[in-house]
């Protein structure tokens, strides 16, 4: 199939659909019909888009963990403790990373280690091999709306199975589970995947089940202009829409300057709003805010500080949601308690904040001026490329290095851009490799790179970057030159 | 002549950012880096080093599977017949926060030479490579 | 001696100081001389002023705990635990209550069964008890400088004992000391001691050593409006001013709004350095912001919460320093491990907004311009009531309910006024006692409570702030009933 | 006719918000309460108590000095005619973050009836003190 941003017709979906179920035994015989069926059985307080949006009319943020072990009965414990212990308002499965790779037949050695030695061996739940069995057993032990949180650059068969299970929330894009997780797959062919994705969510629409789609929005989680991911948000939201979605929750990563996270989660919404107008597509727009994506702190009192951080940044912004995280970051996967405890300390800080917003000035106006002028000179140039198609656009966009993330592992992402922050924490493009910015938006991105360069005296350069991706983690948000941190402590 | 290293990521593990930094420390401490980054099997380690005649090869693993990961990779490599070579291994190699001590030990028992928490600077890491490799700084 | 706002004379203070040094044999040939030598000898490193100053210009906020254990060897061991483990910047000696009620024999019971049970018996250190002996000791084995922390009414004599020991501030005030800390302490009196206190800084000031000094911004830590504590913190700086101080580190109580803390903050910086120049006093004006002084959650991941929110708004003000709370707040005296755990995040999160300052607004000004406004009509009252002395003014302003502190223990505060949260949290006045407001600064007040009386569908009353006072500790800070709660929750 | 009720902060503890509103509540609550506020000695509490005729002292301790300022209450209450006063104490009675059910045995083996640590509702105390007093609600 030719990859443009139409429409699949059903035809089209059904005739790859066989393929896809053939792919592992437990996408034998998965009726669609029956799978809407199960959805439509799925109670209000368990679906997601309708929490979403009764959140947005409340104004308030609701809180998610991440959470993904082995088994069936290993995540159905670990799921109540996270509703009941910790208080969350939306419950995730993520997934492991080998079901991201499609790499099933190990998943089974994971699963059977993981049940002999009664910890889990998998980083995630691996929800394919567990099955529509599996993953309704897992479904129906919980009181809350579940999501699959993955990373996976084909995820057909997934979609499918999750979808079937009463889950009413998918994560992904063929962007952004794409250029941040895999080195070698082509773009063509994770936007067609992520378009089969799509297309199921519309058909179950169609049939009058509501299924939330999220774009992942941290990407890297590394350093990511905020420009940049808005402009994959919104991309990913307009290929999700013309395939039928209608409840889009488009994401964002903490980069923890307040002022600008707080700018970013409110301008993303704004212009996506905008795009999706033009674009004549009617969908429910809510956003989530991610806490903290970089190297943590391995001190957990420093991580709570980080968690809290983000907690107080998505609730001033007055992001939709939450993905918490928690004490143990620094050292991968949490146990179920720290997981909680994240999720404890992040509700505290969400209703101590509920109802106050970062009011509206001069500095937040021109941050969100910025971000707008700096997204809208990328989407516009991928809609050049693409002739008027976003799909084509897309493509051709991360060939020419108009749309280029940092550090990502894809060997199609061009890689030529570089980030750092400003003097004030901001995140800036130092380098721009082919993004067709304005001069006027080049110089000011290096106009406030040198002012901090001046501040530390030494040169904006790549050392600044490497400073500033493990500067968290040693407990600044600045990597400053050792020198300038003990003068300015006196 | 600078000594040859192989550096990547195993597993279905796609953390990119610390791979792209070792580059650049052990490149600039003057080793000749062959970086086969992130997604790499085993095999790809092996043949990485077979062809750039490397003489060490550092693993790492950010997602907590390198315990599956990691398993026979001393075998293979002395099947491939690089018996003289210097392994190690780090990052968050199991799943969620376990003691660093007994992880160490386990990794050893595969037969690695070294394995490194995440909070070891990298400048101790060079400074070991240097050690076991009988280079003089 | 009678109570006027004039500089005590030397003769009259050493008149009164023989008797100070006799209310307990550690105050026994205390000689000034001797002691101004010692205070000569402190480092720069360990002096509290040049701390503040420097802190002050570099735009950066310092983190100090709080802590005091019975002995001498118990304190060097948890002082030195909260620099070299918990990275605090200044570092505090809390004293016990009992001390601070000058009942130095309880104290000696306290201090034996503390080295019977090796656990502290007292809430803090009984620095009289221990005299100069001890308190030096205890000064020359850490490494940062020192202040007392207390709650004194009457403090004369610890303050000579402890300025003598090479502490270089000291906390406290005539108003903030006894209104909050005593039943039935006259204001007359502890005004009278507070002097003594003051016009020893400004003895050691006039030999060269310069002392800080803290009036108490919290008050009861209870709902305190900005302004009310804000008033009594001008009022205190320019007795302590008129006295000789001229170092003074003014103080406000997080309400948890952010915005109006922020304000709070900004406001009590630039009108007491306006109140201080038109009253002819150079000093050197810093601030400090107090983490959240009521009620904390017992849950500690909740409590990380509640204080890494504190971090935030002292960042976000620019406050000078930030006194620190723990995640063990609900359950009192905190151990060394959980009070270094709570300045680990809260440097933290200082680190990370490091530059970071809440932008300038139209809402910020006008809250700025709220409380200028009302802290104004409080001190003008207070300056007709003193016929143009502030020292009689605030005497007479109590005993009128002009100034007034809400669930204040003392039997001179008049105890009308009452506060409550409004819509967005922020603290308002609800009963306005014989507060000497403009009629328009009151309908403000009420419209705004009445705004959420309307959200919560019941009338503004006394059961609003008893909802308020505990909602923290139950992980919001508006305290709603449980219906709006769960409505809004969905 | 209302019981009467002495309520109070002991020793050198001058917390005063809980008790105004343990005074709300147990008013509230039906309670005739006799309130001498913060900063008072055992001495206060037991004259109170002799004056009104109150049948239960509600001891508060906020402030960790609970330990050395409750000792011999239940001796003094003896001492001065009360022998059948019921005795409630609560609050943050000891220094520092302690097991709650060693606080509380130390706190019962020094004659108090009933211990409260500070996250147990008000409602509770209220309903444990009709109970105690054998009054119908």
């Amino acid at each position: 199939m030719e990859l443009k941003n139409v429409k699949w017709s059903a035809d089209q979906f059904l005739a790859v659909r066989d393929g896809v179920l053939k792919q592992w035994e437990t996408g034998h015989n998965l009726a669609l019909e029956r799978a809407v069926e199960y959805q439509r059985s799925v109670p209000l307080a368990k679906r997601f888009a309708d929490a979403l949006l009764g959140a947005k009319e409340a104004g308030i943020t609701l809180a998610q963990p991440r959470a993904g072990v082995a088994t069936v009965e290993g995540q159905i414990e670990l799921l109540l403790h996270l509703q009941q212990v910790g208080g969350a308002d939306l419950l995730p499965v993520t997934i492991d990373s080998y079901t991201r790779q499609n790499r099933y037949r190990e998943c089974i050695v994971g699963i059977e280690e993981s049940k002999a030695t009664g910890r889990s061996m998998l980083n995630g739940f691996p929800a394919v091999n567990h099955g529509v069995e599996g993953c309704r057993a897992l479904f129906e032990a919980v009181g809350l709306p579940l999501q699959a949180r993955h990373g996976t650059p084909d995820a057909r068969l997934l979609s499918e199975i999750v979808l079937a299970s009463g889950w009413t929330s998918n994560e992904g894009g063929g962007i952004s589970y794409n250029i941040p997780y895999a080195k070698s797959v082509s773009l063509e062919r994770s936007l067609l995947d992520w378009q089969y994705c799509d297309r199921l969510v519309g058909l179950y629409e169609e049939m009058g089940v509501r299924i939330n789609r999220e774009p992942f929005g941290p990407l890297t989680g590394t350093l990511v202009p905020p420009s940049m991911s808005n402009a994959v948000m919104i991309l990913e939201g307009l290929l999700a829409a013309e395939q039928g979605v209608k409840s889009l929750t488009l994401g964002y990563g903490q980069g923890g300057h307040l002022l600008q996270d707080v700018a970013a989660i409110r301008v993303l919404e704004q212009q996506a709003e905008e795009y999706f107008r033009d674009g004549g597509y009617e969908v429910e727009v809510t956003t989530v805010f991610h806490q903290w994506m970089g190297g943590f702190p391995q001190d957990e009192a420093q991580a709570f500080g980080v968690v809290c951080l983000g907690a107080q940044a998505a609730a001033l912004a007055g992001a939709t949601k939450v993905i918490v995280k928690t004490p143990h970051e620094a050292a991968g996967v949490p146990t179920k308690e720290a997981n909680a405890e994240g999720i404890l300390a992040t509700q505290q800080t969400l209703r101590m904040l509920r109802g106050q917003r970062m009011a509206p000035s001069p500095a937040l106006e021109a941050e969100m001026e910025l971000i707008r002028a700096e997204t809208k000179c990328l989407l516009d140039k991928v809609h050049e490329l693409g002739e008027g198609d976003y799909a084509i656009g897309a493509v051709r966009a991360f060939q020419a290095g108009v749309l280029d993330v940092p550090f990502a592992p894809s060997q199609h992402n061009a890689g030529k851009m570089l980030p750092a922050r400003d003097n004030s924490g901001a995140i800036r493009y130092l380098e721009f490799g082919n993004l067709p910015f304005t001069q006027e938006i080049k110089d000011h991105n290096r106009a406030l790179l040198e002012e901090r360069a001046r501040f530390e005296g030494r040169p904006v350069s790549f050392q600044m970057v490497i400073d500033d991706i493990y500067a968290v983690s040693k407990g600044t948000l600045v990597g400053r030159p050792e020198k300038v941190i003990s003068t300015s402590r006196r | 002549m600078k000594a040859t290293i192989v550096i990547g990521v195993i597993g279905a593990d796609c953390h990119a950012v610390g791979n792209r930094i070792l580059d650049h420390v052990f490149t600039e401490a003057g080793f000749h880096v062959v970086n086969i980054g992130v997604l790499s099997s085993q095999e790809d380690f092996i043949s990485a080093a077979i062809e750039t005649g490397a003489r060490a090869i550092l693993v790492s693993s950010l997602y907590g599977h390198g315990e599956i990961d990691c398993r026979g990779l001393r075998e293979k490599c002395e099947e491939a017949g690089l018996s003289e070579m210097v392994l190690y291994v780090g990052g968050n190699l199991v799943v969620g926060k376990q003691d660093f001590a007994t992880v160490e030990q386990q990794f050893l028992a595969m037969g690695f030479n070294r394995v490194f928490s995440p909070d070891v600077p990298l400048e101790v890491a060079v400074r070991n490579l240097h050690e076991d490799l009988g280079l003089v700084v």
